[in-house]
């Protein structure tokens, strides 16, 4: 396979390309994804190639913005629609969770609803309280959905292509702060089954279970690790519904120590669901200790930098969990 | 306008298809043999059917909690209707759904919707699908006089009128949003005046006369199909039964809904049918004896089906 | 204590008539509140007493009553919105999580927003997949939210009580399926602080932690077990957030082992959160089990039923997972 | 209407207050003294000063992302808003909320909102509170173009008139919502057009203009006082710079920008005040410095703050 170094944003941009060239039927919109190319840039170029017809503005309308993707993925399109920051999908809530996601068990498997919401998000920009969560948790609890959280733009393209591909409404997270992040990507056309985690760094001493940025978090940790000895294995589940446990449950069985790390705030966060799921499976009779969670603090974002970077797991934290465990 | 022998009597019958199956709904339901929650639309009947007649068959709906006429109008089998209601894996949802969530794809009936104001961004979406692959097919939308105050209402209409989408919104004005009446709930006195917020076109007819309907409804339809864009049509009805099984009616007088039943809109059709020759009483007689005989069949249709098994239980959550 | 035998409704209208009369800034309002009495019957008689300036019927405007209260409470009023199921708080979900959750810390403290939002929440009234969710665990994840559920009429009394009188947005979900069960309630004014579990039946064997309606079902349970000599404590946190973890931990220490019941569905629900709190806490050490939750299937609620029923722990349910573990 | 110098001079002042903070921010932000994102006014002032100089003293208003002028016009301490964009702990949110999020309850100031269409229901919440309090007070609702497509506008408005709310409703039409024209995303050409869908007076006004700006809502915040409920006020402006730090101007020529910056509301208030001899040039270029001279003590001030501690990150999640 042929590699190209791209970032992250790049990736996203040539999956939604090289699949709007293949599948008619396909399309983008939301606010400010066409001239603009979207808050973060990400679609630029795209209204050039595609036309407005393909790439459409929306107005500032969130609830319509879910609520038409779904309208027209059940009647034979499939589109991507972008809530411009995943703090918004608030407004899209309804149409997502009680429209998307429950439509065809609903009607009996009558429907298929093929759209993809992608949004990014996350903290680090700046940004404060309504423009820095990280809200997968909730999505995660609504059955219909399925989740994405990638991490690195191999991840990213090749699972957004499996999103578009899926007859199911596919939350698509993308990891703000790793937009510009390079990485080598095939220049080929692949795509990454749902359900698969990644085994991003292995090792036998301790498993990190990492999600979005906190998987290039824990990477970092690991090498400051690794020269203190202890040797640590990264998973990055990549999706979180369908959730790959089974990668996950061999991991703890070889290392005996698990320790979960995410973005969002740690209360009712997806980590709850990981460490429960754990430990009902075989892997809870080899736990050397018990499974700890390293996540955001149970706050809104602040503003000021400082605080910011504090309200989050940073490298530091996840080196010193790593520490207390082994 | 010529409306032939033929086609009104398909509406006439479809009425009363409407007013018998709910009926039979409405005394199950008291029984006990239809469970959960049910909505029902008699009174409404000339509104859900008028319109829908203005459609071609592989034309658009979606449709409401309140939904029963609309998914008649839209030549639903009533056999798999009422399965449906009773729970039964032979019903439109195979006993997923229930009332509140009829849907047949086939026909083109995109989903009755348990949320006020759920079904207007499908129908915007749906409508956005036959622009864009040029299908010629047209969306109604129908929504209550009450789901005009959602902000889903607000954000459809703009987008539809924004991108002259071929989609009509349907206001099935009952004068009431459970206890709330239009004139205490809603700034307008007629849902259709905030057309102007969109600049669409929207009328009022009187949503009991199946002819005005559909008149108001065929000339929004011919406009969308052409790529002119959205409008609204809003009919002026009444719910004659209580919103849903809890409604001890306290928000109206007994008068009132007198009043109303006074203007059946199938007996004013039924008069109108006769008065103008089109049909006799006699045959009026007969329609409606073989349209009560065509819900007796459903219920028994019904009634052979079997309860879904525990086996279905976690199958069609994903496709 | 004079104690008198009303329902769970007559308890919730009870705790919102004694405090509107206590506090003139306390008022209701919500879809259908005042004549209709609420969709089911809660608020009967309350615009006959206070007018429709104090139990006013809003529109159906979902992000507006939620929205709404919360501008009126960060302007000095005390308003009880109700959304008429839980379901609808896909739509408030703007103006709750964005709006009145994260007021006061954006602001660096100096909003009050002291308003309840009140909600039924669960399944079992046939009511199929819009209006059966019980959608606590997106709320427990938002940090500046109260969340409470109480399951009986002495707790709803007093839990409601607590809500109104405090100063922050308190998400109150009322069990729907237990409106009409009865329970004996102070005739005296009386409040239940917030975090605070309660044993509902003390036992040694096991220790069943239950929400809302599953508490009952639990509590059956017990009983059914106990004719097997198996001693079940139930616990019911009543406030997730704030969360006892104390009590919950004391228990498991002693009969070390424990079964999370909720009826939201498991992925991502609420049991996750506490089965990793115990897990992180003194109590991993004393337990002799894996932690099991015994919760909602993944699925839309069915209209159906049978099918219903399957799709939520019921009592036989959780009678098999406690002879599992024991 | 009689507007003395003193108030015509406030507004002046008020208005190169709002130019010069926020120039002194996009420098600051250049070179990466402010972090995060802001979103500047510069060209709107107008709006923003004449519209909040119709309040008294202890009326509120919400306010927007782009919400510096109106939070200036609602007589905030430049010092601390200054610190608080600095992220420090002696800002108006102890450095927690930034630009979005300046709030200032002691003076009526509600809060920014970095949520597009956030702060509709809450001035509607805002507005019952006076209404059940008989406060006698208005709140001023600020919203912008691309705003009023939200849903929350819709419930909002319908809301606010059924139950005749002191509120009124300033759109701030700056002609676009970051790349999208008001022609493009909007069904009606003005935003008060849709008024109409709510039973309440709109008018739409040069929002360049300030003594324009301040009659109509002096009219509009008048009637909301007397109890006769809200009303849409709008102001056509300019947004002369970028949307955020991010925006390349792709949807707008150079042309557009530079005509706009041709009508620039202070210059043009400037000779206005000049040319009727309200003022002289001398006089101007005082309060022009003095101006300047606030902004450069308000970076001190800011400058002199500390950055929050860490021992603050986990207070005022609850009160
Ligand atoms: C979002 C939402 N809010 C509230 C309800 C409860 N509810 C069901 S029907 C109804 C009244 C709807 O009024 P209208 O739109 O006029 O329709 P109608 O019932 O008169 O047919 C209400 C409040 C709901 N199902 N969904
Ligand atoms: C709900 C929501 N959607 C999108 C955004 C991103 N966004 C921030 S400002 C803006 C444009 C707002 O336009 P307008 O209301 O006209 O205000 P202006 O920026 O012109 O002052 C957008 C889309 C947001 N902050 N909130
Ligand atoms: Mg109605
Ligand atoms: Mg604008």
């Amino acid at each position: 396979m042929t590699m190209a170094l791209i970032t992250y944003k790049e990736a996203v941009r040539q999956a939604m390309q090289e699949e709007m060239r293949r599948d008619e039927n396909v399309f983008l919109l939301g606010e400010d994804v066409g001239v603009y190319g979207g808050a973060f840039g990400v679609s630029l170029g795209m209204l050039e190639e595609f036309g407005e017809e393909r790439v459409r503005d929306t107005p500032i309308s969130e609830g319509v913005i879910a609520g038409a993707a779904a309208g027209a993925a059940v009647t034979g399109l499939r589109p991507i629609a972008e809530i411009m920051f995943s703090d918004f999908i608030t407004i899209a809530m309804d149409s997502l969770v009680n429209q998307a996601a429950k439509m065809r068990y609903m009607f009996g498997g009558k429907a298929k609803v093929p759209m993809v919401l992608r949004m990014p998000g996350g903290s680090g920009t700046g940004a404060a309280a309504q423009h820095s969560q990280s809200l997968e948790a909730w999505l995660v609890h609504v059955p219909g959905l399925k989740v994405v959280m990638p991490s690195t733009p191999y991840d990213v393209k090749g699972l957004l292509k499996t999103a578009i591909r899926d007859d199911n409404p596919v939350v698509f997270i993308e990891t703000k702060t790793v937009y510009n992040k390079k990485g080598e990507v095939p220049e080929e056309d692949y795509a990454i089954p749902f359900g698969v985690a990644d085994i991003k760094r292995v090792g036998k001493d301790v498993t990190v279970f990492a999600t979005g940025v906190m998987v290039h978090r824990s990477l970092e940790a690991a090498e400051i690790l690794a020269k203190e000895g202890i040797d640590v294995e990264v998973i990055d589940p990549r999706t979180l519904v369908p959730f790959d446990k089974e990668t996950l449950v061999k991991s703890v069985i070889k290392t005996g120590k698990l320790i979960i790390v995410h973005e969002a705030c740690k209360r009712g966060g997806f980590g709850g669901e990981v460490a429960a799921e754990v430990m009902e499976s075989e892997a809870f009779d080899y736990l050397d200790a018990p499974i700890k969670r390293v996540a955001g603090k149970n706050i809104p974002i602040p503003y000021c930098m400082e605080l910011e970077k504090s309200a989050v797991p940073q490298v530091d934290d996840i080196v010193n969990a790593v520490r207390e465990i082994v | 306008m010529t409306l032939n022998k033929e086609t009104l009597l398909n509406w006439y019958k479809k009425m009363l298809h409407t007013r018998f199956f709910e009926s039979q709904v409405d005394a199950f339901f008291a029984k006990g043999m239809i469970h959960g929650t049910t909505h029902l639309s008699i009174g409404q009947e000339a509104f859900a059917i008028g319109s829908t007649a203005a459609l071609h068959a592989d034309d658009l709906i979606t449709s409401t909690h309140r939904g029963h006429g609309e998914c008649i109008g839209k030549d639903a089998d009533l056999n798999r209707m009422m399965a449906e209601l009773m729970g039964k894996s032979n019903g439109y949802c195979k006993g997923k759904g229930g009332s509140m969530h009829i849907a047949d794809l086939e026909k083109g009936n995109l989903g009755a919707n348990g949320v006020v104001g759920g079904g207007f961004a499908i129908a915007v979406g749906a409508a956005l699908t036959q622009q864009m692959k040029k299908t010629g097919k047209v969306v109604l939308c129908f929504f209550g006089d009450g789901a005009s105050n959602e902000g889903s209402f607000h954000e459809a209409l703009n987008l539809a009128s924004i991108w002259k989408l071929p989609v009509v919104f349907m206001c099935t004005n009952n004068h009431y949003g459970m206890s709330m009446s239009v004139s205490r709930s809603t700034a307008v006195a007629n849902i259709a005046d905030r057309a102007a917020s969109y600049e669409m076109p929207g009328i009022t007819v009187d949503g009991n006369d199946p002819i005005k309907v559909y008149e108001a409804t065929l000339a929004a339809v011919e406009r969308a199909r052409s790529g002119e864009g959205p409008s609204i049509v809003e009919g002026i009805t009444y719910r004659w039964l209580g919103h849903s099984k809890s409604d001890a009616n306290r928000y109206r007088t007994k008068e009132e809904i007198e009043a109303w039943k006074d203007r059946c809109p199938i007996k004013a059709f039924e008069q109108y049918l006769i008065k103008n020759n089109i049909i006799s009483q006699q045959e009026s007689d007969e329609i409606t004896a073989g349209a009560k005989d065509d819900i007796v069949r459903a219920v028994e249709f019904a009634q052979q089906g079997s309860y879904p098994g525990i086996e279905t239980l976690e199958e069609d959550v994903y496709a």
